[in-house]
């Protein structure tokens, strides 16, 4: 059964691979898609099906498990089993991934009709999913870091796509290299876990770490190679991987790739596997205060920072990136402040409505035949309709407008930051504050790019003469007609559009899910996204003892009791009172509070969209502080900070000097040793057959004749 | 002396004549048929010993194929005699004789020295280790992979000969 | 016949009552052949002309019953030529090569079960010796039978001889291959390679335990292989190119006149009544017949009629089939018969995991 | 009762007979005759000690010992073969480039 999720994109993959490029577009995409589209549909089987039916496990998790094969035996000892596993939390990714995934295999075969290499595209996109499904099904490190680097791999290669274009090939290098950085990372916490743990197996590493006691806040823990050490280090890895600082400079540039692989990797799936990584380990981070400090801190600055950034993009585009990566630090944000179950409805919703939106760029972008540049759209309400709505749903949904997905979710965090009791006292009034500017500003900068592409007066035709930077590697221009002289833009074609507009129906009322208990709780709509991924979360987390009634349940959900028992063992095992509880915060704030602070983030988000429109739609060209549009020079820091200084001492040093003396000069000078050895010995060889049988004879009647002197 | 030890003698003056005869004749078609009147012997020599599977084998493959092939070869290219430019290396007879008069020396002087106990007394035709059942069971047992190898070795050696015998075409 | 020598019973048995009793079955066996091969001449020839509506040979002797006799006086008083450029000692070792290992055949052969002597009260076996891998021994020395035929090919010093005798090794070889691979099912069944054992395996249920019917279809298509490979084996038509004579001028023989040549045509009839018998003992139960348990003596009788089965076999053949050509030859034996016997030696043994 | 010296004995006369043999023909074919020889000889021994042990292990290394003759004669007629049609001779020491 979960064979077949993961192995029907492979089978796509394969065939598309192999014999692709002798089929038309039709039966590309037909293979394309079904093969997704059996991955999801069995999927849905599986979650809906069998796993809420399943009965839990003695953790409490409830879990439908394949084993596929002993894997890297050495020496009589199974260092680890290959198997794949569905529990609450890949549950709800792997719905997503699939779900998502079908949709944007659909509207890629609109977007990227008429190109070359199409079934090239498609293949790369299922291998994608596949590697995808390994990293989310994978029932232990070793497969899930196999899945991650299948798919570092495959955006490597989507985003260098188009790999004529040169951008498109730096950024794929960069792409590529930057999260080779943080897959080190993942490398040394992996073996560090086995070392420590003596397993891979996700679940016996969380029963173990489950069992080991609270480390302490600071430096010391930081270096003391315990959970701490291990958390950052897997942490290292997930901010290559979901773009956080510093390793997030190669998303933006990743916009080189066709916009479909944008939404698809670089928005909705593949970036959120570091938060997914984090959940997956939150038995780890919990018991690693440090660890959970630095991923709050750097969650929430990245947030803001990219937030900065993204209101200064020209490229609508790169806005959507800066978009994605400020989301992302939402998500981190959510993790470092232990509110796992809020980081992963997050990642979901966001899936939802950054997918909707991508996909909606490439709809503008494909129906301004291929502009990114928004300076050189407007108005284009008038001619794209259907884009233009359903790209409003996702609009509204990243601004936290109630009701939309994204209000649920971004406003969970935003509470469970505040209140939360896992980082030490400033800290959370700090990140507050620093999410809610950043949710001011995700407003700001979401509706400038939807009044400066939407509303406003054509600006079609102003496009300076050399504009061919952008798009034009795609190969299809079928329009006869260039920029620079009027032209229509045009809506998509219904490939496009149904995807979308499914994004925007999830985008509206994806968030429902999930709805706070204090909305909720009155008319009887439970938390039932928190309730259902809460066993996963609970694993190994010690309770204080004042929560004991209400363990484990988040803010006073009153989920069924059964559950509840059975859910954590360890949640009910004596614990240390003073460990904070880092998914359940404390009881003392009141519902008022909570609402006060809801309305206050909702004040925020309305506000950032009546300034963006009252500003914007006046002076839509703004020009934009330079430090902001030149995203504060981070990539020439960079450049000169780490990437000159490595090339120098690699031309100057390890070049010309280690490379050329020593290690050519040994292998020279072995060369030379060898020649002159021959050059004396090759009189030997004089080429006749019999006299070498001379030789070997006369060796055999020596030898035999020294045996007789020294008898063995 | 036994009838056995009579029949040895004989077999061995054919085998020995076999083999001079092969280093002897300069034609080499007779060196051929010297050599088959060496494995016939032979063959004789593991029947005595017990080896009847082996005995027949060794007709089969090496007179019967391996030879015939040999037979084969000599007659396409149909040289006579040895070719009749000087010997640039004559000095090999004055090496190789007295190499060989000391290898001999060498083996008889540790097969007559070296005690062996012996192990069995009746050497020959009493047990059943030659027969086509022990071998055979010995073949796909303990020697599979061995036997496995070989038949790999086989088929290389075959298209081996295929493509260097092969008549390139113009 | 090194064979003969070692067998147990040489080396064990008191010796002189055994000496006499092979004197006399080798005297019986071999006189009695002898005269058969040189009568398969005339039965050749008599059945070749009724088959192409001619007499034959029928005035020396009633229904030219001495027409053998004639010829092998004619033989002997024939002048026997040495060609000049020829190499003398190969040329006259060739019959010799050709016809002793088609003799020695014989030897192997088992004619019928043992039967006790009146009178005497002693057990004798109907076969001149017993050889427990007697098929193998066969094959050795039909084996060794090419060595004649190229000898002769090669010291005629003629380009006829030459290529006749270059064909001869290529189709023996090839063909050979193809007659081993397709009795190996039936040394499957028997479990054995001693002749007498697996004309053993093969008695009872009036014929329908033969190896033609046992494991079908596997034993009919072993038999037909078994049958072409036998015929090119003993280069008869179609497949008699060593010695086609509208071709090579009779091939390796061409050279070859009086006992020489009678030699070899003697060694060739010799292989074709081993090949019979051999196809009789693979295929059709050897001396196995009704009452033959009773009366062993009835053994020889049935084994004889089998064997002149082929025999006539081979006549007809040659009275009705034209000559293959040497490529098609080679086609046949390496493309079609090789590969269906291997095809046939699985599914015999997958039958034999199987089924039995 | 023949003793095993005997069989070891002819065992090394054969093998002699074969390595001189390939020192001193210059014959290819008669070099690969010789080294048929040497084969045999050690064919000889193992069977040798194979049925005075009544061990079954030498008796199968000969079987092994056949093939790979067999494999070796192939290859090396078929070599013989190719090297006659580019030198027109069998001579071994006119194929003398195996040097640097």
């Amino acid at each position: 059964m979960l064979k077949l999720i993961i192995l029907a994109p492979l089978v796509g993959a394969t065939i598309l691979g192999l014999f692709g490029k002798k089929m038309n577009e039709r039966l590309i995409g037909i293979i394309a898609c079904s093969s997704v589209a059996i991955s999801a549909l069995t999927a849905f089987y599986t979650v809906f099906g069998v796993l809420l039916s399943a009965a839990p496990g003695p953790d409490g998790v409830r879990r439908v498990s394949e084993h596929v094969m002993s894997w890297m035996r050495i020496g009589g000892i199974s260092i680890t089993d290959f198997g794949y596993v569905v529990d609450p939390l890949s549950g709800i990714m792997v719905l997503f991934v699939t779900g998502v995934g079908f949709l944007i295999h659909v509207f890629a075969t609109g977007y990227m009709h008429g190109d070359e290499s199409f079934y090239r595209f498609f293949a790369y996109l299922n291998l994608f999913m596949f590697m995808m499904l390994n990293l989310i099904l994978g029932d232990n490190f070793l497969l899930m870091f196999v899945g991650w680097e299948g798919v570092g791999l495959c955006s490597y290669l989507l985003i260098g796509y188009y790999f004529l274009k040169k951008e498109a090939g730096d950024a794929a290098k960069k792409a590529f290299i930057a999260n080779r950085v943080g897959d080190f990372g993942v490398v040394l916490g992996v073996l560090l876990i086995f070392f420590k743990c003596g397993s891979i197996n996700f679940q016996k590493v969380m029963a173990w770490a489950a069992t080991q006691p609270m480390e302490t806040l600071g430096m010391s823990a930081v270096m003391a190679g315990g959970l701490t050490t291990i958390a950052l280090l897997l942490f290292i890895g997930a901010t290559g991987k979901s773009a956080q600082i510093p390793l997030y400079v190669w998303l933006p540039d990743a916009m080189a790739g066709p916009t479909p692989v944008s939404a698809l990797i670089h928005a909705a799936t593949m970036v959120t596997a570091g938060v997914y990584m984090v959940v997956r380990c939150n038995a780890i981070f919990t018991k690693a205060p440090s660890a959970l400090l630095v991923v709050a801190i750097i969650g929430g600055l990245t947030a803001f920072f990219a937030a900065t950034i993204g209101i200064a993009q020209w490229d609508i585009k790169k806005v959507l990136a800066y978009s994605t990566v400020s989301q992302l630090g939402y998500m981190f944000l959510a993790c470092g402040v232990g509110a796992y179950a809020a980081a992963i409805f997050h990642v979901m919703t966001h899936a939802f409505f950054k997918a909707l939106l991508f996909l909606g760029s490439g709809s503008v972008i494909h129906g301004m035949h291929h502009e990114q540049d928004m300076r050189y759209m407007g108005a284009l309400k008038k001619y794209m309709k259907a884009t233009y709505w359903t790209m409003t749903a996702g609009w509204l949904a990243i601004c936290g407008i109630p009701i939309f997905a994204g209000f649920f979710s971004k406003d969970e965090i935003l509470w469970k930051t505040f209140s939360t009791t896992a980082l030490p006292a400033p800290f959370p009034m700090i990140l507050w504050g620093l999410a809610s500017l950043t949710a001011l500003l995700t407003a700001v900068y979401m509706t400038r790019l939807m009044t400066v592409t939407f509303d406003g007066a054509e600006r079609y035709d102003q496009k300076p003469a050399h504009h061919d930077d952008h798009g034009h590697g795609h190969g299809h221009d079928d329009h006869g007609h260039g920029h620079g002289h009027a032209f229509k833009p045009h809506e998509s074609p219904l490939s496009m559009v149904v995807p979308l507009a499914v994004l925007a129906v999830l985008s509206v009322f994806g968030g429902l899910v999930g709805v706070p208990h204090i909305l909720g709780g009155k008319i009887g709509v439970h938390n039932y996204f928190e309730e259902f991924l809460e066993p996963v979360i609970a694993v190994g987390h010690q309770v204080p003892g004042e929560h004991g009634a209400a363990p484990a349940g988040g803010h006073g959900t009153t989920a069924p009791a059964g559950e509840h028992t059975a859910a954590a063992p360890a949640a009910h095992a004596p614990a240390t009172p003073a460990a904070p509880a880092a998914h359940a915060p404390a009881e003392t704030h009141s519902e008022g509070l909570e609402f006060g602070l809801m309305g206050l983030s909702v004040v925020l988000g309305v506000t950032g969209i009546l300034l963006g429109k009252a500003f914007f739609g006046k002076n839509p060209l703004w020009q934009p502080p330079t430090l902001l549009e030149a995203k504060y020079y981070v990539d020439e820091i960079y450049e000169a900070a780490i990437i000159k200084p490595i090339e120098n001492v690699s031309r100057e040093g390890l070049w010309k000097i280690v490379d050329v003396k020593i290690v050519d000069g040994a292998v020279n000078g072995a060369g030379r040793l060898v020649a002159g050895l021959g050059d004396t010995l090759r009189y030997l060889q004089s080429g006749f057959s019999r006299t070498y049988a001379a030789f070997i004879f006369v060796g055999a009647v020596l030898l035999i004749g020294y045996f007789f002197i020294n008898k063995p | 002396m036994t009838i056995q030890q009579i029949v040895f003698i004989v077999f061995a003056l054919i085998i020995t004549a076999g083999g001079v005869g092969v280093l002897v004749q300069r034609n080499p078609l007779y060196s051929a048929f010297s050599l088959i009147l060496s494995f016939i012997g032979l063959a004789a020599m593991y029947i005595l010993m017990g080896a009847q599977f082996l005995g027949v084998i060794q007709i089969v493959v090496y007179a019967g194929a391996i030879m015939v092939l040999f037979v084969f070869v000599i007659m396409l290219l149909n040289v006579r005699d040895d070719e009749l430019h000087p010997d640039r290396h004559k000095y090999l007879l004055y090496i190789g004789v007295p190499l060989g008069l000391g290898l001999i020396a060498e083996v008889f002087y540790v097969v007559t020295r070296v005690q062996i106990a012996p192990a069995i007394t009746d050497m020959h035709a009493t047990g059943t280790v030659g027969t086509v059942e022990r071998i055979g069971v010995g073949l796909l047992t303990e020697y599979l992979l061995p036997f496995e190898a070989t038949s790999v070795l086989i088929l290389m050696a075959v298209i081996g000969a295929m493509h260097l015998a092969k008549r390139e075409k113009e | 016949m090194p064979l003969l020598l070692f067998s147990q019973p040489f080396m064990d048995s008191p010796l002189i009552p055994l000496i006499i009793e092979w004197s006399l079955k080798i005297f019986f066996i071999f006189g009695g052949l002898m005269t058969a091969l040189a009568y398969l001449t005339w039965f050749e020839r008599r059945v070749l002309a009724y088959i192409q509506m001619r007499l034959g040979p029928n005035r020396v002797g009633p229904a030219g019953l001495l027409q053998p006799l004639a010829d092998g006086i004619k033989f002997i008083f024939k002048e026997d030529i040495v060609p000049l450029d020829a190499d003398k000692f190969l040329y006259t070792l060739a019959p010799i090569m050709s016809l002793v290992p088609a003799l020695t055949c014989y030897v192997l052969l088992p004619f019928g079960d043992k039967f006790v002597m009146p009178g005497l009260n002693r057990e004798i076996p109907l076969h001149i010796t017993h050889v427990n891998v007697g098929v193998l021994a066969i094959f050795a020395l039909t084996g060794m039978g090419v060595y004649g035929i190229v000898l002769a090919g090669y010291a005629s010093n003629n380009k006829y001889s030459l290529m006749g005798g270059l064909r001869s090794s290529a189709q023996m070889v090839s063909y050979e291959l193809a007659m081993v691979m397709s009795i190996i099912g039936v040394l499957l069944q028997a479990g054995s390679l001693d002749l007498v054992e697996i004309c053993k395996h093969q008695a009872g249920w009036f014929g329908m335990q033969w190896h033609l019917f046992t494991y079908p279809p596997t034993g009919i298509i072993g038999f037909f292989i078994f049958l072409i490979a036998m015929v090119a084996e003993t280069n008869r038509v179609p497949f008699d190119l060593p010695e086609a004579e509208t071709e090579l001028v009779a091939g390796f023989h061409t050279e070859y006149s009086s006992m020489k040549f009678a030699m070899f045509f003697i060694a060739e009839y010799a292989n074709m009544v081993t090949a019979s018998a051999m196809a009789t003992i693979l295929f059709l139960g050897g001396w196995m017949g009704p009452f033959v348990d009773q009366f062993p003596l009835l053994g020889p009788v049935y084994f004889t009629a089998k064997v002149g089965f082929f025999l006539f076999l081979y006549v007809w053949l040659r009275g009705t089939l034209p000559r293959y050509r040497y490529d098609q030859l080679m086609n046949l034996g390496w493309k079609f018969l090789l590969p269906l016997s291997l095809v046939n030696l699985v599914l015999t043994a997958t039958i034999a995991l199987f089924f039995m | 009762m023949v003793p095993l010296s005997w069989y070891l004995a002819l065992s090394a006369v054969l093998f002699t007979m074969g390595a001189v043999g390939i020192l001193i023909k210059r014959n290819v074919i008669a070099v690969l005759l010789c080294l048929e020889m040497m084969l045999n000889a050690a064919n000889l021994a193992l069977v040798a000690f194979s049925s005075f042990f009544q061990q079954t292990d030498g008796q199968l290394l000969v079987f092994l010992v056949m093939v790979v003759a067999a494999a070796e004669a192939g290859v090396g007629l078929a070599i013989v073969i190719s090297v006659f049609r580019n030198r027109e001779t069998l001579d071994v020491d006119e194929s003398h480039l195996m040097k640097l």
